[in-house]
């Protein structure tokens, strides 16, 4: 296990190494950074004294250079828009995504594992009919209108909870958590909820589907031939089983979510990266955006060496290290 | 009063100098005063000016108040406002509005003397954008760096702390999370009906959710408004929605560069006159801005009330024959779609009214990152532009819009139009020049006509402003077509 | 060969070709989706017989005619059946055309994906070690780079090369590029997650000893066997791809704005959520649901039809 | 009272190719302390009845009819909750596939733990110290090792005992047993069947024995039932009825127990026969399985297997010395000529099924070389190397469940290899191919268009070995190939490999705990204990003079089968 997390760490290197230079070689695209700074009357002299000044007249491997050197020593320049280290803004709103994340992935796990089985137990059940019905609604239902209806419904009509923002926030070693105020939790519904809404009928799905496959099998007869309770049988027996590409989707989607929740997070104003994302973009804060696709990177390197890691915990047959038997 | 209100976005920055942009003054009126400020019919109020007065054409005079505090506990003395002002002509984006004058002197403690190198008839325009600051205070080193650079990309002391005269100071500020502005005790206003204590500034980037925290009560006042939301805005009880017409002129570019149908002067009257900007005003945008037939919005010296809009197929199609395009041409034509209120939905109608006179047009859209450095090549044959003018001022629009396009003198720098008119940049030159108020209308009514004729450019509509406000916030007053509140008179019952 | 083999043949594939069929007769729940999907297939296919006017078509719109209810309201308007939109847009019409496109992108991109994502799913599965590694880091890379920048990249590496027009000319092809190649990693990793497991089978050493060719094995062997994540991702992906179309076109990367796919007219309608005009959004939105919950139950069906140790009477 | 009482049951599998009646109107009845055999035809509806009788047919199994009465209680037709009274505590079930029995993802202890515990009421302490001893006395070494491990881990054997061992963990009355030990070397077969044996006397359990093995019928069952094609066709005292045999089934399937007392050039046929569609003889000389292309050059041993030596890792560390191993194989050599059959047999978990597995370049070797017409094995780099040589090396895995592909038809299954390898010009060639091996290991034509999970156990085994007939291998490595097969079947499937060696020189690697079965197909033998390979020896006088110590307790417990001898 130890070579294993090595040789990944020595692969995300290589990773972050790629991802910087695809980055920066896309920077051109994204639009010109001068214009959200400077005013509409400012002479575009000025403006290509800014651009020379900022370095942005250099060519590509003048500023790749001067990034990769500066990266190496910890440095991934600063972003213009907040005017602190790129790397510094994106830890800083990092904490409201993953709080966003983590109260998302509960309402998923919590909902989509009994449904799922459920409805793969009981594949005839009405209710199973519901259920996947809604799940098919609710793939189809963008998250935009999920998130306004939600809002519409709970902060508009009924006035009980927040519709925007994170509320009240404590500081737990730097740490600003909004898991420990009422107010913080109040925030936190609707957006996790409307952020668990699109991935729950994937994962309803994938726990039925995967269900229905392990429950066909011949140690789950057995099992219930050994005269386990039958929750015992579902719920450990072929529960475990369907864990496998469930653990994987659900390590990619995590990843996702905490990189691209731009939608929810836009919706609810939410201070998190996706938003960050979304707005660097719109402003063209080139530095953070590199900065974001490099640290994002880390973030699936990150997940998907734990996935691997736990995948291979769960299902023992499987060698991680991927040395022969 | 505590209140919190909600706007599309907030300041980039605590320095005033930084950056001219909407957000930025916004942020200056409540952390500074200028020296004269705008009325709501562009008329001029005094605040750290008491007095003005012309002392000849090229010298105005301007006696200041003298109960005026910093918040850092400094007194305000004309240093601070000769100081201001030299750091005002080192600000790239002010630099430009200040380039007429060569000096502000300080004639006594209480008084300065503004001096342009020629005779400069929007002085008072531009007093409005000097917001004294605390000389004492943003002078010296902090970490090595002096404390009064202008710095636009990366930290300075100015972005992030501040001393000013104005009716609040900041408590606390997480950028794009809140601003909080407390009331400041010492503020020299005491006439100020003003009763804010504290006020929680939050940018809420999208419209739904902006209103949605309205109605759900989570804040008190909201701008903007989209167009779509008024209704909902109107008909819901406790809540009120302010209006007022607004001096940002949205228009079209023709290009004469790239189409050569554009350089027929008939080919642009009959594109103007198959453009409905009345069904757009009142489709798109509900009825929430003012229909245009020029530059200048009313109350603009420039303004001609003669100059409608003209919308007219038959004439259109006529003019198109005549031109010799009775079969229409292909053209294309670019808009941002994040930029203006409504602006892609516009640009489809537009389009395709133009395809009524056969004109078949490639349409694309995209947001404002996108769009900008399409625009500075100019690379579409119609291209999107709205304008504001810095100085309300007619004059203002021509010489960024439809003087002949100079990279020398800067003028014309966004006339995509490539419209060139010696006349007009003459008689543009000449207004800002005159000092005399009514010999400059006429001079500026006529380039409007000018432009009119000759079809120049298109001119669809201004946007009008809203605000969403709780009922017991008295908002009318202190708003204005500038977009900028006056919070410190804001009264809250 | 005999006389009675060569009829014994015929039977023999009757018996074995029609496994299909004859589930699908025999399943109401299938046909009927299936009805349904060919019915919104067909609807797409032709569009410019079925549609009242053409909703592309400038000439044809006029905005004096924007947000009309439709027509049974009191406003309504009897041209204009389900309404107008913005832009003064038959609704019908624009979800018909508009299917077309979203049904296109939506059905290739995921086609693109799904390719993409098995093919390097299984490799990085099947041969484990240095290839895995270095298909499931490149998957990181790709991960990293979102729909939006993928987009960026691809339309700016067409653009030098082909020229702006190419890119407008091929937007579906772009868009289908982009949105494919934006999302294999999704595949690619849970397709390895089963071969991992899959790999370990008997059946697949038994298939080593035939001598089987590694991609016989992956493909015919290992990947029937991975097949039920697969259809459930796709599935939910075929949606996703349709509004990512949307998302795309909003950046400019994708369609013009005046040719509004379903998912594009889904978007449009969001700002009108408030103001009233619900048609604009709640009709191509139903028949997003519909088309979306049709795939789903063929999805379904044809998860249980590949697997036979479910009993389907 | 009987403990079970089996009334006119009644079950089928309905299909839309018509409904299969596995089990026609059944009866019989189990008493307390008392072991009934049941045996008969693969296929002939064994398992069925098994699962039947706790409610766990595979679907679309369905009882169609007749009730089961567990102590006087009926308990056909009980919902989950009361069944679930009834598994596992009342009647303790082992099934036939044991290899598939165990999650995957569970330890042995986990696995075994949780029954105890579903069914008895105990702390986790005695439960472990059960589990232990549950191990211990299905023979397992080393079991508080061993119990940490994964079934994967485990040889097909010591799976098979687990499954045993967790079946009689939570003291069931009624023991149903689907053939239990055809995993087992005649020791451990011994020693587990003493076990229940035991129980039977001391408990007052009742036990219903699935078995093929005819010694062990007659030496441990008290009553035997035979059933044919779904039907009892006889059931009483088991010297009575295998002494006299009224029904021609049976009298047929015990002429055809391959004996153990001397080698014979052929297995006795079954002359009972009751459609008579079976088998046309087949002319092997001009069919196509006799008509192989390969041309022999090389004159020594077909394959030659020197030192070879295997370990796998049971726990894996960044640090050499925390490493665990199990050595499965120690410096393991002999050698097999063309056209000669070579024996393994062994201990359960001795390492033989690894052997093949090395051989058949599964696993690679930690050390040692293998070499096949001379060409070494271990030295070639790539696959597409060794790919000529994967078709003249076949190999019938132990488990022939688990080496099917789940989601192919069996047709699809056995062409595969004929049309990947272009062994045939046509595809109806194939088919004729495949219909005729399908024909020959006694499946019928429409076994094809069937998915493997839908056969018995034995019918899989046969199928196993139908596709690996199907490359037309000059090697065949059989791991157990018969075990789940009833003595005919078995007498049928050896004889066709008999009459491939003869034409063809097929040479064979053959496994097999049955030593009657490997006296009578093997050329030599060699014994496998703890991965070492004690003797190896020309097959009669293995039987008659074993060498190693081992070798003679094994031979001596060799289970006679008592049958009228009068029949042959
Ligand atoms: N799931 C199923 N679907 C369809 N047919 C089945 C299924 N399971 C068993 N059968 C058929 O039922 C018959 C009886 O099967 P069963 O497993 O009871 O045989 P058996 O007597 O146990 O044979 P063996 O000794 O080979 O294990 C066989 O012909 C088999 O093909
Ligand atoms: N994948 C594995 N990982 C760890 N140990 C294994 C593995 N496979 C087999 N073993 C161990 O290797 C030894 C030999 O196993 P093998 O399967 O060769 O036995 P066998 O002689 O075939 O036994 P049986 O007659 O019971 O099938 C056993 O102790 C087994 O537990
Ligand atoms: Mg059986
Ligand atoms: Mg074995």
């Amino acid at each position: 296990m130890f070579t294993f997390l090595v040789k990944r760490l020595f692969q995300a290197l290589i990773v972050m190494f790629v991802i910087s230079l695809v980055a920066f070689a896309i920077q051109d695209n994204l639009g010109d950074p001068l214009r959200e700074m400077v005013g509409q009357s400012v002479s575009e002299e000025e403006r290509q004294v800014l651009r020379d000044e900022l370095g942005l007249n250099d060519p590509y491997l003048t500023k790749y250079t001067r990034f990769i050197t500066n990266a190496v020593q910890g440095d991934l320049g600063d972003s213009y828009f907040f005017k602190r280290p790129a790397a510094e803004v994106i830890l800083d709103k990092l904490q409201a995504t993953l709080e966003l994340v983590f109260g998302a992935a509960i309402i998923i796990v919590v909902v989509s594992i009994p449904l799922g089985v459920y409805s793969a137990i009981h594949p005839k059940n009405i209710l199973t009919k519901v259920i996947m019905a809604f799940s098919s609604i609710g793939i189809s239902v963008p998250v935009f209108l999920t998130a306004i209806i939600l809002m519409y419904i709970f902060s508009i009509e009924l006035g009980w909870l927040p519709s925007y923002g994170r509320g009240e926030t404590v500081n737990i070693l730097g740490w600003h958590s909004g898991f420990f105020t009422k107010d913080g939790l109040l925030h936190l519904v609707l957006p996790c909820v409307s952020l668990a809404s699109i991935m729950l009928p994937l994962f309803i799905r994938l726990v039925r589907s995967e269900m229905l496959e392990a429950l066909s099998s011949e140690y789950v007869k057995f099992a219930t031939a050994k005269g386990l309770a039958m929750n015992k049988v579902y719920y450990q027996h072929a529960l475990k089983n369907t864990m496998l590409p469930l653990l994987t989707v659900g390590g990619v989607q995590i990843g996702t979510m905490v990189a691209y929740t731009i939608l929810t997070e836009t919706v609810f104003q939410w201070p998190g990266t996706g938003f960050l994302f979304l707005e660097a973009i719109n402003r063209v804060d080139t530095p953070l955006i590199t900065a974001y696709v490099i640290f994002v990177g880390l973030i699936f390197v990150v997940t998907n060496t734990i996935v691997d890691l736990l995948y291979g915990v769960i299902n023992p047959t499987v060698n991680i290290t991927g040395k022969g038997a | 009063a505590d209140i919190t209100v909600a706007y599309d976005s907030d300041p980039v920055t605590l320095d005033p100098h930084e950056q001219l942009s909407g957000g930025v003054l916004q942020m200056s009126h409540m952390l500074f005063d200028p020296l004269v400020r705008f009325t709501k019919d562009f008329d001029f109020e005094a605040r750290i000016a008491e007095k003005w007065e012309r002392v000849n054409e090229t010298t105005f005079r301007f006696t200041l108040r003298k109960d005026v505090k910093f918040h850092s506990g400094n007194a305000l003395t004309a240093d601070d406002v000769v100081w201001t002002f030299e750091r005002l002509k080192t600000s790239g984006d002010f630099k430009g509005i200040f380039a007429p004058y060569s000096e502000l002197k300080k004639v006594d403690d209480y008084t300065v003397e503004i001096i342009s190198s020629e005779p400069y008839p929007l002085v008072l325009q531009t007093a409005t954008y000097i917001f004294p600051m605390d000389s004492k205070f943003y002078s010296g080193e902090m970490d090595g760096k002096d404390k009064s650079s202008i710095v636009k990309h990366g930290n300075s002391f100015a972005s992030t702390n501040v001393s000013g005269t104005g009716p609040f100071v900041v408590t606390s500020r997480e950028q794009g999370v809140k601003v909080v502005y407390e009331r400041f005790a010492d503020y020299w206003d005491t006439n100020s009906p003003g009763n804010v204590d504290k006020l929680t500034l939050v940018p809420i980037k999208e419209n739904a959710t902006r209103l949605a925290a309205l109605l759900s009560g989570g804040v008190d006042l909201i701008n903007p408004v989209a167009p779509n939301d008024h209704k909902r805005v109107k008909s819901t009880k406790g809540i009120e929605l302010t209006t007022v017409s607004g001096t940002r002129l949205i228009s079209f570019h023709m290009n004469q560069n790239s189409n050569e149908a554009l350089r027929d002067v008939r080919v642009r009257q009959a594109i103007v006159h198959a453009i409905n900007n009345d069904g757009i005003v009142k489709r798109i945008m509900k009825g929430f801005a003012t229909t245009a037939g020029q530059q200048s919005p009313e109350g603009y010296v420039g303004h001609v009330e003669s100059l409608v809009p003209r919308y007219d197929l038959k004439k259109a199609k006529q003019l198109m024959k005549e031109a010799g395009y009775e079969k229409g041409f292909n053209l294309s034509m670019m808009a941002p779609n994040n930029r203006y209120v409504n602006d892609a939905q516009i640009a489809q109608a537009t389009a395709s009214m133009l395809s009524k006179i056969g004109i078949k047009v490639d349409l694309k859209t995209m947001p404002k990152a996108q769009y900008w450095p399409e625009f500075d090549k100019c690379s579409a044959d119609m291209m999107m532009i709205g304008w504001h003018s810095d100085t309300e001022d007619s004059a203002n629009f021509s010489e960024f819009l439809t003087m002949t396009r100079d990279a020398e003198t800067g003028k014309g720098a966004y006339n995509c139009g490539y419209y060139a008119n010696p006349k007009v940049d003459q008689l543009v030159n000449q207004a800002n020049a005159e000092t005399d108020p009514a010999k400059r209308s006429e001079m500026l009514k006529e380039v409007e006509k000018i432009l009119y004729n000759e079809a120049a450019f298109v001119p669809l509509h201004w946007q009008d402003l809203a605000w969403g406000a709780k009922s017991n916030l008295q908002v009318d007053p202190i708003v204005n077509a500038l977009n900028f509140p006056y919070f410190g008179d804001l009264v809250v019952k | 060969m005999s006389n009675t083999d060569t009829k014994m043949l015929t039977r023999w594939e009757k018996v074995k070709e029609s496994d299909f069929i004859y589930h699908f007769k025999r399943d109401k729940v299938a046909m009927v989706s299936f009805a349904l999907f060919l019915a919104f297939f067909l609807a797409a296919l032709f569009a410019p017989l079925l549609s009242p006017t053409n909703p592309y078509d400038l000439m044809a719109i006029d905005i004096m005619d924007s947000e009309l209810p439709p027509s049974w309201m009191d406003e309504g308007d009897s041209r204009f059946l389900l309404g107008t939109d913005d832009q003064g847009r038959d609704i019908l019409s624009t979800i018909l055309y508009g299917s077309r496109l979203s049904l296109t992108i939506g059905f290739l991109a995921v086609a693109v994906q799904l390719i993409l994502g098995t093919i390097i799913g299984l490799s990085a599965g099947y041969f484990g070690g240095r290839v895995d590694s270095f298909l499931m880091r490149f998957a990181d890379v790709q991960l990293s780079f979102s729909t939006m920048m993928v987009a960026i990249i691809v339309s700016a590496i067409f653009k030098a090369s082909f020229g702006a027009e190419f890119f407008s000319e091929y937007a579906v092809i772009m868009l289908v590029v982009i949105i494919g190649v934006a999302e294999w990693p999704q595949y690619a990793r849970t397709i390895r997650a089963s071969v991992l497991a899959e790999k370990q089978k008997e059946y697949v050493e038994a298939a080593q000893v035939m001598g089987f060719r590694a991609g016989r094995i992956m493909f015919r062997h290992i990947l029937p066997n991975c097949l039920s994540p697969i259809l459930v991702i796709s599935t939910v992906q075929v949606a996703n791809a349709i509004m990512s179309e949307a998302a795309l076109s909003f950046l400019g990367l994708g369609l013009p704005v005046d040719q509004p796919s379903l998912g594009a007219l889904i978007s449009i309608g969001f700002k009108y959520i408030f103001s009233g005009a619900w048609w604009i959004t709640i009709f191509p939105g139903v028949v997003l649901v519909s088309l979306v919950l049709v795939i789903n139950l063929l999805g379904d069906w044809l998860r249980d039809l590949f697997n036979p140790k479910l009993y389907k009477g | 009272m009987s403990l079970l009482e089996v009334k006119n049951l009644r079950i089928e599998y309905p299909s839309r190719f018509g409904t299969h009646t596995a089990v026609k109107n059944l009866s019989f009845n189990i008493n307390r302390g008392e072991i009934v055999g049941v045996v008969g035809e693969s296929g002939a509806g064994k398992s069925t009845v098994g699962n039947a009788i706790i409610d766990l047919l595979s679907p679309p199994g369905i009882i169609a009819g007749g009730d089961v009465f567990l102590d006087g209680d009926l308990i056909s037709g009980k919902n989950i909750d009361q069944m679930r009274q009834i598994r596992g505590n009342k009647i303790g079930f082992i099934f036939q596939d044991p290899m598939t029995s165990l999650n995957p993802l569970f330890t042995v202890e986990q696995q075994l733990l949780e029954t105890i515990h579903a069914n008895l009421k105990m702390s986790n302490s005695e439960a472990v110290a059960r589990a232990i001893s549950l191990m211990e006395q299905v023979g397992i070494p080393e079991p508080e090792l061993r119990i940490k491990q994964y079934p994967h881990q485990f040889s097909g054997g010591m799976r098979q005992r687990v499954v045993i061992a967790i079946a009689l963990s939570g003291e069931p009355d009624l023991i149903i047993a689907d053939e239990p030990t055809t995993a087992l070397d005649v020791s451990i077969q011994d020693q587990i069947l003493t076990l229940i044996r035991n129980l039977c006397i001391e408990k007052q359990v009742g036990c219903m024995l699935v078995t093929h093995d005819m010694g062990v019928v007659s030496n441990v069952t008290d009553r035997v039932a035979v059933m044919y094609r779904g039907d009892l066709v006889e059931f009483g005292e088991t010297a009575q009825v295998l002494g006299e045999p009224a029904h021609e089934y049976t009298r047929s399937l015990i002429s055809a127990v391959p004996r153990s007392d001397r080698k014979l050039g052929r297995f006795p046929l079954v002359s009972y026969i009751e459609e008579a569609h079976e088998l046309e003889k087949l002319d092997i000389k001009t069919h196509w399985l006799g008509q192989s292309e390969d041309q022999r050059e090389y004159t020594g041993p077909l394959l030659n297997v020197e030192n070879v030596s295997l370990r796998f890792t049971t726990k894996d560390s960044f640090f050499e010395s925390k490493r665990e191993y199990v050595q499965a194989n120690k410096n393991i050599s002999f050698s097999i000529n063309e056209g000669e059959t070579f024996g393994l047999v062994g201990e359960s978990g001795s390492g033989k099924s690894t052997v093949a597995r090395v051989i058949a370049g599964l696993y690679p070797p930690n050390e040692g070389k293998i070499t096949f017409e001379g060409i070494d094995l271990t030295a070639l780099k790539s696959e597409k190397q060794r790919r000529p040589i994967r078709r003249q090396m076949q190999m019938v895995f132990q488990n022939p469940y688990t080496s099917m592909n789940p989601r192919m038809k069996i047709y699809d299954i056995i062409a595969e290899p004929i049309r990947f390898h272009k062994l045939a010009a046509s595809e109806q060639q194939i088919q004729q191919i495949v219909f005729d091996l399908l024909d020959h290991v006694g499946l019928g034509k429409m076994a094809g268009v069937k998915y493997p999970h839908e056969f018995s156990g034995g019918q899989r085994q046969r199928i196993s070995i139908a596709r690996a007939l199907a490359t037309r291998p000059r090697l065949l490595i059989c791991d157990e190939p018969t075990s789940a097969l009833d003595v005919s079947v078995q007498a049928q499937i050896l004889n066709l490999l008999k009459d491939l060696q003869d034409e063809l020189n097929l040479t064979m690697l053959f496994i097999s705990h049955d030593l009657p079965v490997i006296r009578q197909v093997c050329d030599r033998i060699g014994v496998m204990r703890q991965g070492e390979l004690l003797e190896v020896s020309e097959s009669e006088k293995l039987f008659t003079n074993p060498q190693h110590e081992y070798s003679q307790h094994l031979i001596s417990l060799m289970p006679e089968f008592k049958g009228l001898r009068t029949a042959i």
